[in-house]
Order: C-alpha cells, then structure tokens, then sequence
C-alpha cells in the first residue's frame, strides 16, 4: 500500500494505542493541533484528549511525568517536538530515565518511548536543527532508534513499547513526507539489529536516519564509477550491532561512517574506534568519517547545505578510502 | 491625545503589519524559507512597549519578533534580507526569521527556545544594575512561556535581586494550538506574576495607546529602582501560528470576533473621531510605509549569499583569546559590528 | 488523643532518630560513605504524613529519605545494608544512602536531584488516574527545591490535570547554606502554591499531630478526587546538611532554639502530661527501637559485597525485550522483586 | 609554595576578582555556605554578596543569567555544583551559550565561564558521579578545559575569561585535595595546547583531568617493565590539540587513550578516530582505549572502583598495544 514516511508513524502509534490500553501519546500539540509535523493527525478525534494528551510547555514536567507514568503501569509514548527543546528534559532523561534501574538495583524499570523530530535541511536555523541522537547515544540505560525507512517508521516503536527500558525515537524531519510502498501487513520490526540496504563489496558505507538516502544515492554514483559499496543503516544508535558492523568491513576491508552529527564526539568516531579496535588488520584503509560542519546550522539555504553531509562528500570519501593503501 | 504622537503610533503599527503581509507573500513566493511566525493582530504590543524605551535599554524577544526588530530600529531591509538568507541581513543570513539580532539597538533576539530569552533578560539586568547603569531590559514571550520552568526561575531570580527588567507577556491566548486554559490551572497571568512579589497588571495589548501608557508607568518604575515588573498585554494573533498551521484549534468566528478589535483600526478611529487623522494624513502614511516595504524588498532582492567559505567563521570569535573581548561584547558596542548592514532601508 | 496511637507515632520518630544517630556514628567510622543527609528534628513530618497512607500509594522522596523509607516499611537492615553497599541493602549497595528504592512498598526514591522527583510523582499520579485506581502520591521535597523550573511545571501539571497527588514541603528554611529569605521573593510557600489554584496550607511540622491531622484531611482529600493538595511542612534540621557541612550560615542559638521543639520531646510531654506515656513505657519504646536498629546493624555488618561480575547489571532489564515488562514494572509488583532482600530487620 | 588543587582554584577566583571588576562568581552555595566543595570558603567575606553571589537553586535560570551578564558586558564565573546538575541548564549552554555568536551573524559574544565537578571515586552514587566533560566537548562554541594539575587550576581561569566565548571548566572531583608545590608568582596558563607529562617513546598514553593520576602511576608500572611511555594531558577538550596528539603518536606509533567517561561516544573514541584518520599508517597497533565501564556509577566502593579506569587497566591496555603488530 500506499504511504509515507509520517503516515508510517501515525499508523504505528494507532496501531500501539488499539492494540495496548496502558499506551497513551503525550506532547505539544499532539492533540488539538494536530500535530506540530502532523504525525499524529486525527488521532485525538479517535482516541480522545485522555490518550492523546496535550501537555503545556514544560517539557521537563512531562518528560518526568512520563517516567513516573511508566514506573506506575502505563506505556507513555512521550512526543518532543524537536531535539533542541529535549534538553530541556535531559535530566529527567539521564538522571532518572537512564538510571532508575540500575540505582534502584534492578527494581524500577522504565517502560517509556520517547519520539523526537532531529535534524536540519528545512532552514530552521540553530535552535531546530541539530542531530543530537548520536549524543544520546552515549548514554548507558537508553536504547536509541533511528528509523530510516518505512518498515522502520511503522514498526520499531511497538517493538520499543515492549522493551522494559527506556527507549528513544529520532525521526528525521526530512523524512516525513518521503512517500514509499508499504506492505498490508508491515507490522513490529526488531530494534536490535543493523540491516544492510545495498549489499556490496569494494567499502562498507555505514551511517543511518536521514543521511540514509544520502548514502544510497552516493552508492549510486560510485557504482557508475565501478565501485560496489555496501550501504549499512545502524538502525539502533544505542546498542550498536558490531557483528553487522565488523561482518561488512570484515568483507570489504574499507569503511566510510555518515551522520549529521557534528564530526567530533559524533556516533561516527565510535562507529571509527569500534572498527579499529576490533578489526584494524583487516583495513585496508582508515576509516572514513563524513559529518556535519561544528557550526550551529545557519538558515541561509547554500550554507546550511554546506555544513551538512552531501552524497559528493561521502563519494569523496569513498574514494580516498579506495585509493589509499592496499 | 497628542495628534502628533498617535499617528507616529498609527504609522509604526502599519509599518509592521505591511512588512509582515510581505513576508507572507515572499513566503508564498518560496523567498523565505524556515519557520515564519507572524505578529499580525499584535502590533500595538511591540509598538506601545518600545515607544517607551531608550536607546540605551535593552530588548529580548522571541521567534514572532520582526515587529520588535523593526521598531526598535533595524531596518526593513536587513530584516528582509536576513529573511532572504543573504549577507546583507542583520545576522549575515544565519539566523532567518526566528534569531534577528541586532547589536547596535540592542536587540538581544530572536529566541526559538520558548522561555529561552528569559534568564538572558534577567542576566542583562543583573549586569546593568551591578554596573550601576540605569537601563531597563524588556523581555517579550508568549502566554506559552508561562508554563516553562525557566519562566518561573527568572521572575523568582529577578524579584529576589530586584532587577531593572519589564517582562512582558504577550497573551493571544494559544501556545500554538493549545489554549491556555489548557495549558495553565490558573490562567490570570498577571495574577501568577504577582505570586513572585512582582508588581504586575493586565493590559488591552489591542489599544495601543493603553500599552503605552502602562509601558511608561512600568519602565519608569524599573528605571527608578523599583524592581521588575510585569505586563500582561491581552491580545490576539490573525493569522496562523506560522506557515504551517491549518488551525483547527480555533473558529473562524473567533478570529471574526478578535478581528473588530484591530488595533489599527482601533487607533485610526480613535484619531479619526478626535479630528487627528484626515483620509489624506491615512493615505500617506499608508503610502509611506509602502515605499519604506517596498524599498526593503528591492534592498533584499539585491542581497548576496555569503561566501560558502565563510561558514564555520563566528563558531568562535575572530579575534585571540585574551583581546577584543570588551568592544566585542554587544554591551558595549556602540558603532556597527563587523559585518552589521549598513544603511539598509 | 489515643493514647495507642499517639505512642506508636512517637515509637516510628524515634525510630528514625535512632537509625540516623546509628548512621551517624557508622559514617564517623568510615563504615558508611558517599554524602549523608539526616533528617534529625524532622521526623514528625515523615511520621506524620506516612501514617495516613495505605499500601497501594505511592512515595517519592529526597535524598533526605532515610525516616521516609522506614517508616514507609522498608526494614532497617535493608536500609543499613545499602548504605554498607551489600547485596542485602534495598538497592543492593547500588544506591547509597541518597538512592534508597523499594518496589514492595511503593517507595520510588531516594532522588539526589533537587526537584527532580516532582515530575515522577506527576506521572506516578497519573497512571493511577487513568487506571481508574484511587490511589495517592505522595511527594516529599524541602523548600529548596521550590525555585526549581520542575517544581513549578509539576505543580502546574498536576493541577490542570487535577491528578490524585500530594506535594508534601519540607520547609526546613535551609537550603545547604541558603536561607529561604535568599532563594524566594515570596516565602510563603503554601502561598505558592496556591497560585496554581493548588489547595494548600502550612502545618506546624514539628508536631507530628497536627501533621498526621493535616495529612489526613489533604490525603482524603486527594484520594476522593478533590485533585492535588500541597502542605507545608513548617520544620527544621537540627544537624548539618551533610555529613561535610561546617554549618556557617547559622547560628548556634537559632538551632538551639528550634531544638526546644524536638518533635520527640513535644510529643513525649504531650503523652506524659495526658497520661498517656509512663516512665516505662517510655523507657520500653526506646529499648525496642534500639533492640531493632542494633539487628539492623548487626544484619548490615553480615552483609556481603556483590560480585564485581555483576556490575553491569540491571544497566538493562534482564529479560529480553518483548516479555516481563509487566511483571517487572513496579506498580504491577506485588511479590519481591529480584535481588530485593527479604528477611531483613 | 604549598597549595592544594582546590586552593590553587581559589587563588585563581580571587585573583580574578581582584584584576577585573566585571569579574563575579554566581551560584549555588558559593557564599554563606563557602562552597559546596569549599573552593569559594572566605571569598565572600572579601568580596562582599553581590560579587559572591548565592543563588536558588535554578540552574537553568542562573546559567541563563549568566549569559546575559555576559551579554551585558561582565565576566561572570557561573558555578555549578556537579555537573550531572548541569543538564538542567543545558539547553541554556547549548541553545544559547554556543549559538549566539553564530546566528548573530558575530555580533554577540558570550564572555562567560562555567565552572563544575565532575567524576566519580567518592561513592556519591549515579546523579553525583558522572564525567560529562568528553560529551560536552561535541559542542561547537564551546571551549571545554580539565585542570589536571595545580598550575592548570591556578592558571585556566584568567586565560578563560579573556575569551570572548563561552569556556566550561571541569573540576574533578577527586582532585580537591590533591596537595603540591605551586610556584609563587603562578599565573595564567595557555588554554590551547595538550602538554605531555611524561616523556616516553614506546606508546603514548593520552588522557586528561582525573585520569591523569591513574595514567602517571600506569606509567610508573610500565616503566618498570621496560615500557617507555609517553603521557599526554589533554587540558583542552573541545577544540582539541591535534597536533600535539599526532606529534606523540608519531614519534611512539602506538596509543591507548583514558578517559573516565563511558566508552561508547567517549572522548576517547574521538582522539582514536582522529588518530586512525591522521595517522593510520603510522601506527604500529589500533589505538587502545580505557574507558569508565557503561553503567550508572554505583554507590558500593569496589563497584565503582571496578567501573572506572584503573592503573591496572591502563597498564594492560598499552602491554596489549606494544605486543600487537610489529
Ligand atoms: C522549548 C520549546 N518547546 C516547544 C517549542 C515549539 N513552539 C514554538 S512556538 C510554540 C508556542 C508558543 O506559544 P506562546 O509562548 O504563547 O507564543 P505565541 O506563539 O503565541 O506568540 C511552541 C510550542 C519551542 N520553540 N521551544
Ligand atoms: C539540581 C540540584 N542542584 C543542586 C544540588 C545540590 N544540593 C543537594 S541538597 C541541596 C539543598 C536542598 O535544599 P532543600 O530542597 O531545602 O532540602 P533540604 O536539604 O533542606 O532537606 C543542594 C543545593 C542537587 N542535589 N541537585
Ligand atoms: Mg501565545
Ligand atoms: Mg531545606
């Protein structure tokens, strides 16, 4: 069938609420508005304000209400508009969220999903722009999920519902409106595991989320030159899967790691040391890292295209990783 | 009423209201990009409030702020270049139409964290009042602020040091879609203010000429010591919450109903009925304005992008640790900044 | 007065008194670590609030929380366990004397970030509300705390969704070092709350009478959906904050003066002169209470450290995704939890 | 003469105050109480309460303020008492602090100095304990300094406040008492380069801050052993000193890199990222790392010894170095 990205989601979220009556969606603007990205759209008028919740702004208030809802029995899917505006809940996230278990000795677990839009390409400037999933993902306690398809937008957050952890969401805001064919019966997909989106063998291009397609079509290009590369989407930014990770480079001995986080502190340079430490012989070449210009992204369009990852970039860099060394 | 000062009223509130129907326009026209939030229906709030400062006063707004920017001083044009993404805007075309900054008025922003700009307006007071300095900073924020923790920590942070600084709420009764009887247990704003110890009263944000009047009875308390105070200007947005909002929180009967109160026509007609405005005086104003509008859009037309080199300058300062420090800081910046458009319409 | 019941009240203070010097004199001996926080002078609240709780509600607390997680029914040894860092401590060494947690009786912390339980008490109260059951949560918090952003947007929420919880101020007039006239505008704290349109009140929280009579009236309140109620609780500390705390910012005289109040000695007096305490009966209530702290003791000195193998347990849930969450989750956890000493005194 | 770690800082705080009257110290506990960790004791009494200035506990609201005193034209110190408090005023140091300069296009400066605890090692449980200084360093408008040594804690500061921009130092906990010899006319030190420790040329051991203790006596067991090592501070974390990085490795071809941060999306990953991309063919060995293990620090004492990184570990880390490849 028919849909989109955004739909996706919404059909994963009304499949939640039908399926689970501890589910509820609570953020800004989930309800009367619709949606601030539309994801949630109708879903007031069929589920009512009860589970679908308007909050205030008070987005430490209800990101901790949502812990604390989690801890009494519900299943809270927690709705932050956009990355930026989540630290104003981190403590809430790290403090309690991604400690409670492991402080309370295995007692209190934390059954709570939290979806936020990230990342820039809509000119939104620097206070709505950032890709911060990979900072969560340094985090022990939190598992971190980046559904970069359609299966995934429809799939990964009743797999998360399940997990007894906290569980975070980033949905590209580049994403919603990319359309696609969905099956009838796409339904819960695995958040553990790192999938292969274009089998290859020349250089292991590793990234997720919204620099997916970026990725893809750098493949394409550099199929046109004769280089095959496989294309990994990470999936889940918090466990990694190593073995995906190391079984593609392991097979073609070069990697290039994208994301749109800025290069330092970024997933990529943990993506970089886990391949070094743990398969440096088998490199041909250093592995590569394609990210964001360290600037907070600027509005004007050239330069916001400027600082993020473009599918030239990640050519480039594939490249200089087939060109160098064995 | 002094016929002078109302149509100078009259005149800054259509100044606005044309600039912001441009926007819109050039927004259809995919000109301006991001998010673009729109003060129309407002206008006597910035325009009541800012006539009541000085140059030496600072001002903290948020992402609907074009009006701010434009009546404290920046040009039409840097604002519609900015807007345009080019370097002749007012931040270069790094911000857009959520962070116009302008250091030579003191326009601290342009903030797209709501309740963001807060503790920064009670930080600028706190420096002017350890510097002994008699300035006042103004914060503007919405009615949606109210429920965020930082709103709460700056009233409890500026009551308690006694701080020059005038919050202003600019209450249109939604925090996009969310009214703000469901948003807030009590929802006498001012009431809540005063919970602080801070001297607060309500406002008709939509009679500029009552804006003004408690703007200057309140900035000349802070002036003169009395700590901060508090403005809840009652008023109403138009249009949408931004480009993207099909409104369905709210009746088209409503909007009708708020729409009789427009603070332009409010004041046109108050002049009018006091024999301060004649149809001719209307239509030049209207038609200055215009040509001011007009004048922006062929400014910003003409802009340029700054070079893709350049975009990693300003991460940090320029200049090296340890100089430059003082002139560089807006405080004390009195000419233009490096890279600050000039003589833009 | 019942006479029955007023000796068991002041039977749980001086337990708490009795397990605090105990830790005291442990940390002196280096057998206790990490910061420690004792709430000498303030059991009445504790004792007085908990008392008109059953099972099924809900606690959360500070790190201040050692009286509340006793007499909340977490046994002394576990407690004097945790904070040895054995397996046999409620926690099993993880959480220290500032994290104590107990899924049995609802006891969820034990929070060492000012403010930060608020929000979890929210939502603690709002599963209940919408599971249909009537419980209550009861949230501790020292008057500190109330400049907290989490404090305001907790009080906010719980009000606009009239949710069953009750915010329970210790008003110890200290935060660390900063007096309450230091931290707040306004200091009326109940006043505060009231702002939010929050049924609140003060209560002289060093008699454990008039606290158990507060509570009582709030906690029915509360549970019969009259929406969130707030206290506070008017006390002091008689020691240092923490175990690192050379006490400047008071004096000596101040905390002797709030010492003639010992909640203990007043309600003591209170039974002696009702006839309602003899010498013995006294003498009786405080051997037992010793006789329970000294098995506490003796039970944490038998405590064992856990392998270092287990580490990074419980860093993740032990089951895998898709199962247990049910069961696991605390609400639903009649039985003992894994890992959760049982047996303890 | 004799100081100690938390004196030197506070030679640096008076010093401060004495040279620039814009100069103040804002935060919780700072005055009445002479400071949570006792580095301000006394600086009240000298500098009177609106230069020592207590506030409520806000740190949103005063890191806020902050800001805006800087704004204005001060040079305030903002302290915070530990830094896993610090994330209730994140989104005010990463939507504000590190953005303004940029979306103003450089007019607006941010003259501000943030100082924190940071670290485990005194059984203060997970919200007491964490080492975030290695996450912060992603940011871009963020100068991230670690004194490890009293001449850094005597001398960062002044340099610090002479930067236009926003500069967060990070105060181990565990370093308070730390005594030695300071000289007597100590002043301001660079906040730009790494500085090596120890010289040594068979493996460079990188590290910063807390861990530089622990790294120093590794390398007094390795020397023992007939492994020379070479011991780099860091110093500064954000931007970091590649050069100095790459001068070491390529003089001892080998690294192992410690950091008391969790592995995962640590700052050691991003020196080992860097190191691979720079030095690839240079090195003799994967770079190593030596991380805090990832888990919330808990309380119990031979838990949170076994979570951090160890003299032991260190030394087993570099022999595992030295013995791979050639
Ligand atoms: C911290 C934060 N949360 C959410 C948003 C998204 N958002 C932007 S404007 C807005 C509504 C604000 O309403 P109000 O303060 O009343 O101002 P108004 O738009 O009505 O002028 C929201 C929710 C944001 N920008 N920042
Ligand atoms: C967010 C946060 N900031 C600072 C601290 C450090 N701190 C611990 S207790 C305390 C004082 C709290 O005072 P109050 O809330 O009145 O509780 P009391 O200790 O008096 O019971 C402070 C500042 C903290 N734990 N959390
Ligand atoms: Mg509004
Ligand atoms: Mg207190």
């Amino acid at each position: 069938m028919k849909s989109s990205y955004r739909e996706a989601l919404r059909a994963g979220i009304r499949d939640a609420l039908i399926r689970d009556e501890r589910v509820f969606l609570m953020g800004e603007d989930v309800g009367a508005y619709g949606g601030s990205f539309a994801v949630s759209l109708g879903l007031l008028e069929e589920f009512g304000p009860g589970r679908i919740r308007d909050t205030p702004l008070s987005e430490s208030g209800f990101v901790g209400a949502g812990i604390g809802a989690a801890l009494g029995g519900m299943r809270p899917i927690v709705e932050i508009m956009t990355v930026n505006f989540s630290l104003l809940a981190l403590d809430q996230i790290v403090n309690n969220a991604a400690t409670l278990l492991h402080m309370s000795g295995g007692q209190f677990h934390v059954p709570l999903v939290i979806r936020m839009t990230t990342g820039a390409g809509r000119q939104l400037g620097a206070q709505h722009s950032h890709s911060l999933e990979g900072w969560y993902a340094h985090i022990p306690g939190l598992r971190i999920l980046a559904p970069a398809t359609l299966e995934d937008a429809r799939g990964m957050l009743w797999t998360a519902l399940q997990d007894p952890d906290p569980v975070l969401i980033f949905e590209h805001g580049s994403l919603y409106n990319v359309p696609g064919e969905l099956a009838n019966d796409a339904g819960p997909v695995d958040i553990v595991t790192a999938a292969i989106r274009r089998p290859g063998d020349d250089i292991s291009l590793i990234t997720y989320g919204g620099t997916l397609p970026v990725v893809l079509d750098a493949a394409d290009q550099l199929a046109a030159e004769g280089i095959d590369a496989e294309v990994l989407d990470l999936r889940t930014l918090r466990p990694l899967d190593d073995a995906a990770i190391l079984a593609s480079v392991a097979r073609t001995h070069r990697a290039v790691v994208v994301d749109e986080g800025w290069r330092s502190g970024s997933l990529s340079a943990e993506v970089s040391a886990r391949i070094t430490e743990q398969a440096f012989f088998d490199l041909d070449a250093p592995v590569g890292r394609v990210c964001s210009a360290e600037v907070p992204i600027p509005y004007a369009k050239h330069l916001e295209l400027a600082a993020l990852p473009s599918a030239a970039r990640v050519v480039a860099a594939a490249k200089t990783a087939v060109a160098a060394g064995g | 009423m002094d016929a002078a000062h109302g149509r100078h009223l009259l005149l800054q509130m259509v100044r606005v209201r044309q600039l912001e129907e441009k926007c819109v326009e050039l927004y259809s026209a995919a000109k301006i990009r991001g998010f673009l939030h729109v003060y129309i229906g407002e206008e006597a709030v910035a325009a009541g409030v800012l006539a009541s400062l000085g140059p030496e006063d600072a001002v903290v707004a948020t992402y609907r702020e074009h009006g701010h920017a434009l009546l404290r001083g920046v040009s039409a044009g840097a604002i519609l270049a900015e807007m345009y993404g080019y370097v002749e805007g007012c931040c270069r075309g790094r911000g857009g139409s959520m962070h116009l900054f302008d250091a030579a008025t003191r326009f601290f922003g342009g903030n797209a964290i709501v309740a963001g700009g807060l503790p920064l307006a009670v930080g600028l007071a706190l420096a002017d009042k350890m510097a002994g300095r008699s300035n006042v900073t103004v914060c503007f924020f919405g009615e949606g602020a109210v429920a965020e923790g930082a709103f709460h920590e700056s009233m409890n942070l500026a009551a308690l040091w006694q701080l020059p600084v005038l919050f202003c709420c600019e209450n249109n009764l939604y925090a996009m879609g969310t009214a703000l009887a469901r948003s807030e247990s009590q929802t006498d704003i001012a009431l809540k203010a005063a919970g602080y110890e801070i001297a607060a009263w309500a406002v008709d944000g939509m009679d500029v000429l009552a804006v003004e009047e408690g703007a200057r009875r309140a900035v000349d308390a802070v002036r003169s010591g009395g700590g901060p105070h508090f403005l809840e200007l009652r008023t109403y947005r138009f249009r949408a919450h931004s480009m993207f909002d099909p409104e369905r929180y709210r009746t088209k009967d409503e909007v009708a109903r708020w729409m009789e109160r427009d603070p332009i026509t409010l004041l046109r007609t108050a002049l009018e009925s006091a024999g301060h405005l004649s149809p001719a005086e209307w239509e030049q104003l209207q038609a200055d304005a215009q040509a001011e509008i007009a004048a922006a859009v062929e400014f910003a037309e003409a802009g340029t992008p700054e070079p893709v080199e350049e975009l990693t300058r300003f991460v940090y300062s320029e200049r090296g640790a340890g100089d430059g420090a003082d002139e560089a800081t807006g405080a004390d910046a009195a000419g233009q900044p490096a890279g600050k458009a000039a003589g833009a319409p």
